[in-house]
């Protein structure tokens, strides 16, 4: 990817994402919030990671904004009057995130990993084609495209469905969670 | 019998009949008096037998106090003349005290109590007589400290009796501050607490080196020695009791505050001798101090009005006699003068009781007179102890207080003249203040109500005073003196012997002149010096000294305490960590934003304290 | 189970059985009448049953800890059966002077006896320590709800303070326990392994630091100037049964964890100058510091709580010393200065149900009503000053003597023969509070008001008893040091 | 058997229970007693030693050693505590739930019986997680079931709030652990602990990254034991939560949060680790700091079950500080096993505090230390126990709660760390105080005139709280026991 | 030209930016998406890593996984967190902040 669309993609999950904190209106905020994600997703797929990448999209701003959307607007939810607004946490926020870079910019500044940049790593279609064992992948990356998704439904399949199924009690907990806690009770 | 049997039996008796009395005090409380005097009748006994005992240079052990590792201090006895004889005194003054009370406290609602405490007397005097270790001394030596509180607050409801009682034993217990003091030096010194152990290192061995080479150090364990002396011989200026301690029942003041306990001050400084005669301060220290003692109690006497009180600076100032002659390098003088005064001192103060007994416990003298011819027996008894202690010459005073004149005199070793001379205007003073006494309480006309109607006391008070009268008069000869073992000094010849003598007879003369030129037939005092009657302001001063001293400082010290210590180890940190606490209690304000806040302030801080802090590897 | 054992958990099984609902007054005198027969036949046969050399016996011990190696072990020398004896004793007393009380008292009263047993009995260092322990929440709560005066204050310092006092122990504890290891990989708490392995051990520069900890840590407990202002307060507060359990027995605790553990374990760091100077600027300030406030006390509570810190700096003077002449006074000191002191707050707690006040201006005469009392609380006053014939003497002369042990007329008096010697005036002031308090008390006229009689002859026994030991205990120390000073010598002390 | 099969077991319980409870009308008790039985099985299983060894396919992720069969019990032990807990506080779950308490009955309790079972697969999967994934997964498991039982009764404020706050601050952890994590996989290029501990090892060059990648994850952890300044959730959460479920957080959360650190420490400080240092000095000062600011608050707290809140604070500094002492050969014990020896004294004396808090709950008294006045002569076997319990919380010696401080503190001197030492000592002296005054409350009087409803237990109640004293009696005296179930 | 440096500073620049809204915003709805902010710089961080550690010449999909279980789980915790706020809302009409500051002390 150039590095003006990095650039471009970087700016847009930025600014939005400092909208998300500026705008008092949390339908406004909700809707920089899609913003800075689909950025996001542009900043993964410039990773050649397509599948994280639509995931981001998919989930984000299609189900869990929306999900923020209809509360706000199942509950009316208003504006934050600017009065309201804490001098103090906003200067102390501030500070603490400019301190916080600030050590994160000593940090990378010393990073010498951190200086290659994606030309650097090559995926190694062919060397890579010759260890995997799934024909298909093994057809795709022959073909010099990258098998993405594939890749990752392998990992997670194969190496981490143990995972997957704790999750799935995650979620299922989380359902249990949602109704028990907005159910109304039926007399 | 055996000798230890002999003192285990003069210790232990009365100490059985004191415990027994206190003990079951309800039980017998009407036969506990006679368990007492019994107890003593037959240590008396015992003491007479022991009389003929023989010298035992290693002591009698009774048993073991006190023993770790190879030291000890023992409960043990030593025999040897002064023991002997000192036993004597105490054991045959106590007997005659034990029948004069019988019939003094006849009518006292807590007679089993006092007498419960007499024997506790008797146990504890004997002790320190027959101690043959300082440790022992000192143990017997407190003892009858107490036993001496208890007699004195026996009527405890009286305050002044409460007072007095507390008075004596505290001022005791300074002076045995400075006696414990003194032992543990010579203990320290040479690592064992016998009398005879420690002589034998003064002659040869530990502490001989040290007197050649640390003086300083004997002087101080003499005088801590003395300091005990004073306490319990009322020297100056640890005196300040002994006339308070009149506030205790007449026989008690015979007994305990005029022949034995107040004696054993001198006793102890006696046996101890070596020590104090080791170092020329120590010796000059004490016969000042006594000098001043019997010069300021002798003025004092002359202005006393109670008739007890007067016997008691008389006792004071006799005392100051006798210690003054240890001072002066008279140990055998100051004994004898102990052995003899302890006689009629006694005679006088239980004559005295008669007499107050007589006028139902009147004291004043200027409220009595005429009494010898309603009490004829108790006005001889008294004369001739007033002529015994004012030295008539060939009464028994007159040879003990020639031979601390004698020791005093200048051209004596260790003579001083100035202290000649104070000793000369004390024994002025004495046949002054007494003749004073005998003239106004027993001539003239009866001035009391109380006075007018006494009659003689009984028969078991006359007794005693008829029985000391004969060794008043005769206890100065050789004939008495030696088989009661008493320690009879060396005559002194030479051209201050007839000196001495003479001195001391113009001061008998003199001093009786005055003193009945000026109290014939007076009827009130005609002298009138205030610093004498109020005893040099002694008392207020140590009142004052209590109050705005000790008190105050006590007030002081306690508020700095509470200050510094409670409030550096209590109040500050309970403070600091309550206020921590509601400090931290404070970042818990419930906001969410401020809780987001510290959280984030975390986040840096642990990347900061990962990242660019290090201390340590 | 051993007989220490049984003699530490007696106690505990009857508070328990006391707390189910038993009859509390009767299990109690029961449990610590048959503990007394107990610890006393153990005190009597110790020497001619485990011979003269004073060493540890009725030795028994339970594993409950691999690593560190901890024991619930048990055994007595002549040192803790003699505290032993005096615990039995004190709780007899208190428990029999209890009249009309709810059960607690007695189930306090007897956890803090088998905390106190369980102190003094196990040979474990870690069970010695937790056994003390055992102690406070009975303290904390009879003071909290039975309490008099500022009993909330009280009740919060003695807890706090101690309970501060015993974690800088354990630290200290802990300390010994690596000082005296070999290696890292044994660690015991067996106090009689840790002897023979203190006398090379490799730490051995953290000896006076260790010993330092030590002495805060128990002297906290002791109440050793200037970490005692706990004491009197509480003390003062504390209903009868606790203050004479507390004062009498538990603190007495702190001095024999130093004679038993620090001294013998870590004697270089006992001997180092500054340790040595620090121990005797700090008893001085109980001896003359808390004398002047004893003085100024104006009640007879909290003259007597004062007045026990106060002495609490001469067995520290017997312990400073360094031979063993001033440990057996300092012991005979702790058991006499128990029993005088429990006797003194029996008194105390008599006085306060049956008048009201204690104060000395409100008080006067009851000499007058009660003859029997007066001689009791004389006997009590007078050997807490340290008359002859009663046991408190015994020690204190023996604790000054010692100080002066090693005097060379070469070199003066050094540091400690001037604290001694000043510590002698200490034995001035002290009796000029106590017989200030009796005369004020006991003797003058009558006050209108209080009225005070003297108590019934079953009421009397446990007064007689405390009285009578100190008695006997003064006339015939021997009885006590015979016993102790072989196993003081056994325990490697000078 | 596997010992998965365990996890499985109740996760299938669970959600039987659950779909009994929405489609049979069964009492709603009888789903607490299944669940009870199921984890008694399950206990019985792993204290039989019958839990196998892992399939190979799960050998990167999963472990089973001494340490994670002793937090599977704990985590079995503790659910088992929640769950008698809640049968107690049932009455006070279904009066917040139910929209209309008196029509109703039972409102929610199926759930709230059965979602601990969920936690309980969670905190036992932390137990032998040793990859990122897994860990971060289990973790979540655990979070969000909390999430949901922290707000459990809807309609009490507390509750609620609580359960905002709880979610807000967690969430903000669990982003910064996953941020930490991603900085750890990008230093090291592993996800297994394992293998995150070989490159520590062998690491060369600057070192500033990774030590940034340990410090966020350290942070992450650090929220989730509720070590200072990450410990600002918990006075909150702790009070406004139900008792079973504060009860369940302090000893069940903060156990599975220290099984995972004790993992992710000990990956960290690996011989010749490279981040070794500054770890330990993090785990110091954090620990120091927690030590003191938990008992510190607590001085001044009137409300018990926040007291105990800021008590479970201070007992994680303890353990933080237990982690840090490394060099703890003497002991025989690693400072893992120091520490979960320390949670093990913590779970009965803990347990037994909310259980009578709850039994007073349930009969309408409130939750200030005040309302415990007079629950000595009440009840006067529920305030032994809670003076006992109260008492090893302080650390009183012959008590579990002693023994586990005696270790710490043991470290500290054998570790030579002097100045952590006296923060121990002071924070321990600072505990005596707010504990003692609730022991003081129990024996005093009440306030008023009139005696409110005697506070009682029903039987399993009362047989675990038999239970629980006896052990921490027990393990006061004879501390083996905990050590051979860890020791092995 | 862009670096792994590049990327890493664009996610902790996000990062920062949601933990500046979560402690300055005051609705609990806006500080949970920047909650969800944080968790996806979180993401990215992963991602950028994974892309630049190659396994066996393709990226580490082992870590997309913990990316996959990341947005998982953010969505499971948002579904629950908005019904404690729905929940919350019902209870108090506000998602104000200033409506949970009951508990404190």
């Amino acid at each position: 990817m150039p590095a003006v669309l990095f650039y471009l993609f970087s700016a847009l999950t930025l600014v939005f994402g400092l909208m998300v904190v500026v705008l008092r209106n949390p339908v406004a905020s909700a809707l920089s919030l899609v913003m800075s994600f689909a950025g996001l997703a542009a900043l993964f797929i410039s990773l050649d990671a397509y599948f994280i990448g639509i995931i981001q999209i998919l989930v984000y701003a299609g189900a869990v904004m929306v999900l923020f959307l209809f509360i706000i607007m199942l509950l009316d939810i208003k504006a934050e009057a600017l009065k309201k607004v804490n001098a103090f946490s906003v200067v102390g926020g501030a500070l603490l995130a400019i301190v916080f870079i600030v050590q994160l910019g000593m940090i990378l500044g010393g990073l010498e990993a951190g200086k290659k940049t994606v030309a650097d790593v090559p995926i190694h279609f062919e060397a890579a084609a010759e260890t995997q064992k799934l024909p298909t992948i093994k057809d795709d990356l022959a073909k010099k495209s990258l098998p993405d998704t594939k890749l990752v439904g392998m990992a997670l399949f194969h190496r981490y469905p143990f995972q997957i199924q704790l999750m799935g009690a995650l979620l299922l907990v989380g359902t249990i969670g949602v109704v028990i806690l907005s159910k109304r009770e039926v007399n | 019998m055996e000798p230890i049997s002999l003192t285990g039996t003069v210790l232990l008796l009365p100490l059985a009949s004191a415990l027994v009395i206190m003990l079951f005090h309800g039980l017998l409380k009407n036969v506990a008096h006679l368990v007492s005097t019994g107890v003593s009748i037959i240590m008396f006994g015992c003491a007479l037998i022991f009389l003929g005992a023989e010298d035992q240079p290693n002591g009698l052990l009774l048993y073991e106090y006190l023993k770790v590792g190879t030291f000890t201090a023992d409960i043990g006895f030593v025999v040897d003349t002064q023991s002997r004889g000192m036993l004597f005194i105490v054991t045959f003054i106590g007997m005659l005290v034990h029948i004069y009370s019988l019939g003094y406290m006849k009518d006292d609602d807590a007679r089993a109590r006092y007498f419960g405490a007499l024997s506790l007397f008797m146990f504890s005097m004997n002790g320190i007589v027959l101690a043959d270790n300082l440790v022992m001394m000192f143990i017997f030596w407190e003892l009858v400290g107490v036993s001496s509180y208890l007699l004195i607050g026996h009527w405890f409801k009286k305050p002044e009796a409460a007072d007095a009682a507390k008075k004596a034993f505290l001022t005791n217990r300074v002076g045995d501050f400075g006696f414990m003091a003194g032992i543990l030096i010579l203990f320290g010194l040479t690592g064992h607490v016998s009398i005879a152990q420690l002589q034998g290192s003064m002659e040869s061995g530990a502490l001989n080196h040290i007197r050649d080479n640390y003086e300083w150090i004997i002087t101080l364990a003499g005088l801590g020695l003395f300091l005990g002396a004073m306490g319990k011989s009322a020297q100056a200026p640890l005196h300040v009791w002994l006339p308070d301690a009149m506030e205790g029942p007449t026989p008690v003041s015979a007994l305990i505050h005029a022949a034995t306990m107040v004696a054993a001050g001198v006793y102890m400084l006696v046996r101890v001798y070596f020590i104090i005669g080791a170092s020329h301060v120590t010796g000059d220290i004490i016969a000042w101090i006594g000098g001043i003692t019997a010069l300021m109690a002798a003025l004092m006497a002359t202005q006393q009005s109670d008739i007890k009180k007067i016997l008691a600076y008389s006792t004071l100032s006799q005392l100051g006699y006798m210690v003054m002659a240890v001072g002066l390098g008279g140990p055998k003088e100051g004994m004898f003068h102990l052995y003899t005064h302890a006689f009629f001192k006694a005679m006088l103060f239980l004559g005295s009781g008669a007499v107050i007994y007589a006028c139902h416990h009147e004291q004043n003298i200027w409220k009595m007179g005429g009494l010898y011819k309603k009490m004829p027996v108790t006005f001889w008894t008294f004369a001739i102890g007033t002529a015994a202690l004012m030295g008539v010459p060939l009464m028994a005073g007159f040879w003990s207080k020639e031979g601390i004149l004698a020791v005093a005199y200048p051209e004596h070793g260790h003579g001083n003249g100035i202290l000649f001379g104070m000793a000369v205007l004390t024994a002025t003073l004495t046949a002054f203040y007494m003749t004073r006494l005998v003239v106004v309480a027993f001539f003239g006309k009866a001035r009391g109500k109380d006075a007018d109607h006494a009659h003689e006391a009984p028969l078991v008070m006359i007794l005693p005073l008829v029985v000391l009268a004969f060794p008043s008069v005769l206890a100065g000869y050789h004939f008495l003196a030696e088989p009661l073992q008493a320690l009879v000094p060396n005559h002194h010849e030479g051209a201050g012997a007839k000196v001495v003598m003479g001195c001391s007879l113009v001061a008998v003369i003199v001093g009786f002149l005055a003193a009945t030129r000026l109290y014939r037939n007076a009827d009130k005092d005609p002298v009138n010096i205030p610093l004498f009657a109020n005893k040099f302001y002694i008392d207020e001063f140590y009142a004052g000294l209590v109050k705005y001293g000790q008190d105050r400082f006590a007030w002081l010290v306690t508020a700095l305490e509470r200050i510094f210590v409670d409030g550096l180890t209590v109040r500050l940190p309970a403070a600091l960590a309550s206020g921590l606490g509601s400090w931290m209690r404070g970042l818990q304000s419930g906001s969410l934003q401020a809780y987001t806040f510290v959280l984030g302030l975390g986040i840096v801080v642990v990347v900061y304290l990962a990242v660019f802090f290090s201390t340590k590897p | 189970m051993s007989l220490l054992e049984i003699i530490i958990l007696l106690p505990l099984l009857a508070a328990l059985v006391t707390w189910l609902g038993s009859p509390a007054r009767i299990t109690a005198l029961a449990a610590s009448l048959l503990n007394l027969v107990l610890v006393g036949w153990a005190f009597l046969n110790y020497q001619s049953l485990h011979g003269a050399d004073g060493a540890m016996a009725f030795r028994h011990a339970r594993t409950v800890l691999t690593s560190p190696h901890i024991q619930f072990a048990v055994g007595a020398d002549g040192l803790s059966l003699t505290m032993a004896l005096l615990t039995v004793l004190v709780t007899l007393a208190a428990l029999w002077s209890l009249v009309d009380k709810e059960r607690i008292y007695y189930t306090s009263t007897l956890l803090i006896a088998s905390g106190a047993l369980g102190a003094f009995l196990c040979t474990d260092i870690f069970f010695l320590y937790a056994f003390h322990e055992l102690a406070l929440i009975p303290t904390f709560l009879m003071i909290a709800l039975f309490g008099h005066g500022d009993k909330k204050d009280a009740a919060w310092r003695i807890t706090i303070y101690l309970g501060v006092g015993s974690l800088i122990l354990l630290a200290g504890l802990l300390g010994v326990v690596w000082y005296c290891s070999p290696e890292k990989g044994k660690l015991t708490f067996d106090l009689l392994a840790l002897k023979p392995l203190a006398a090379d051990a490799p730490y051995a520069k953290y000896a006076a630091a260790n010993f330092f900890v030590l002495l805060v840590g128990f002297g906290t407990l002791v109440s050793l100037f200037p970490f005692h202002s706990w004491a009197a307060p509480a003390y003062a507060a504390a209903p009868t049964p606790i203050a004479m359990m507390h004062a009498g027995v538990l603190k007495k605790f702190g001095l024999y964890g130093l004679i038993r553990i620090a001294l013998p374990l870590l004697p270089t760091g006992a001997n180092t100058p500054w340790v040595q100077h620090a121990l005797l600027y700090m008893l001085l300030g109980n001896i003359l510091v808390m004398g002047f406030v004893t003085l100024h006390q104006r009640r007879l509570d909290g003259l007597l709580a004062n007045s026990s810190v106060m002495h609490m700096g001469y067995i520290f003077l017997g312990l400073a010393s360094g031979n063993a002449l001033g440990q057996n006074g300092a012991v005979l000191l702790m058991f006499a200065h128990g029993i005088s002191v429990a006797l003194l707050f029996m008194l105390c707690g008599r006085l306060r149900n049956q008048l009201g006040t204690l104060e000395f201006d409100k008080l006067g005469g009851l000499a007058a009503n009660a003859p029997f009392l007066s001689l009791i609380f004389g006997v009590g006053a007078f050997a807490s000053i340290g008359l002859p014939g009663l046991a408190n003497f015994a020690g204190e002369v023996l604790i000054f003597l010692s100080t002066f042990k090693n005097f060379q007329a070469s070199e003066g008096f050094t540091f400690l023969q001037i604290t001694t010697i000043l510590s002698l005036w200490g034995v001035v002031i002290s009796a000029v509070y106590m017989l200030r308090a009796y005369r004020k008390i006991f003797f003058g006229q009558p006050s209108a008001g209080h009225f005070m009689s003297d108590p019934s002859l079953l009421q009397r026994v446990p007064m007689f008893l405390l009285a009578a030991v100190l008695l006997v205990v003064g006339l015939y120390p021997a009885i006590l040091l015979n016993v102790v000073q072989v196993s003081l010598a056994a325990t490697g002390l000078k | 058997m596997s010992p998965l099969s365990l996890e499985l077991g109740l996760g299938l319980l669970g959600l039987v229970l659950l779909l009994v409870e929405s489609f049979a009308s069964v009492p709603r008790k009888l789903i607490a007693y299944a669940a009870i039985g199921g984890l008694l099985a399950a206990l019985a299983v792993i204290v039989s030693g019958a839990a196998g060894s892992v399939p190979d396919s799960l050998k990167e992720f999963y472990v089973v050693d001494p340490l994670a069969l002793f937090y599977k019990g704990f985590a079995i032990i503790a659910t088992l505590a929640t769950i008698i807990l809640s049968l107690e506080y049932a009455p006070i779950i279904h009066q917040f739930v139910a929209t209309h308490p008196e029509r109703t009955k039972e409102a929610g309790l199926g759930e709230f019986y059965s979602l601990p079972l969920f936690v309980c697969v969670g905190m036992m999967v932390m137990a032998s997680a040793v990859d990122l994934i897994t860990i971060f997964v289990a973790l979540e498991l655990v979070t969000v079931s909390f999430y949901v039982l922290v707000a459990f009764m809807r309609r009490s404020a507390a509750s609620l709030e609580a359960g905002v706050k709880y979610l807000i601050l967690g969430a903000l952890s669990t982003g910064l652990l996953v941020y930490g994590m991603s900085w750890l996989y990008g230093m090291t290029g592993e996800l297994s602990l394992s293998g995150v501990a070989y490159k520590l090892a062998h690491w060369e060059g600057n070192s500033a990254p990774i030590l940034f990648a340990v410090g966020l994850m350290l942070a992450g952890l650090a929220f989730k034991v509720g070590a200072v300044p990450f410990h600002i959730w918990i006075p909150d959460v702790y009070q406004g939560a139900p008792t079973p479920v504060t009860a369940f957080l302090s000893v069940g959360s903060k156990a599975a949060g220290f099984v995972v650190l004790t993992r992710i420490v000990g990956t960290f400080l690996t011989p010749g680790s490279v981040v070794a240092g500054p770890v330990i000095q993090i785990l110091l000062i954090l620990g120091g700091a927690t030590i003191l600011l938990g008992n510190l608050a607590a001085i001044a707290q009137t409300n018990f079950k926040r007291l105990l809140g800021y008590s479970s604070i201070a007992h994680a500094g303890y353990l933080l500080v237990a982690l840090a002492c490394i060099h703890t050969g003497g002991l025989k014990m690693t400072s893992g096993e120091v520490a979960a020896f320390y949670l093990a004294t913590y779970l009965p004396m803990t347990f037994v505090c909310f259980l009578i808090l709850s039994a007073m709950r349930a009969k309408g008294y409130g939750e200030d230390i005040a309302s415990l006045k007079g629950l000595g002569r009440a009840n006067p076997t529920l305030g032994l126990a809670l003076a006992i319990a109260l008492a090893s919380l302080a650390g009183l010696p012959l008590t579990a709660g002693f023994m586990g401080k005696f270790f710490v503190i043991f470290a500290t001197v054998l570790e030579g760390y002097y100045t952590y030492l006296a923060i121990a000592v002071i924070g321990a002296a600072t505990g005596f105080f707010y504990y003692f005054k609730v022991i003081l409350a129990v024996y005093s009087k009440p306030d008023g005139p009139s005696e409110g409803p005697t506070p009682d237990l029903g039987l399993l109640s009362k047989v675990s709280l038999a239970v629980f004293v006896a052990a921490i009696l027990v393990v006061g005296v004879y501390p083996d026991l905990i050590r051979f179930a860890l020791v092995k | 030209m862009v670096t792994l440096n590049h990327y890493l500073l664009v996610s902790g620049l996000l990062f920062s930016i949601g933990l500046v809204g979560v402690v300055v915003r005051r609705n609990i709805l806006t500080i949970y998406m920047c909650l969800e902010m944080m968790l996806s710089a979180a993401n990215l961080t992963l991602v950028a890593f994974s892309r630049f550690r190659l396994v066996e010449g393709l990226p580490d999909y082992n870590a997309q996984a913990l990316v996959f279980f990341t947005i998982t789980v953010a969505a499971a915790e948002v579904a629950v967190g908005l019904a404690i706020i729905v929940a919350l809302f019902r209870a108090r009409q506000s998602v104000d902040i200033t409506a949970v500051e009951k508990l404190k002390g």
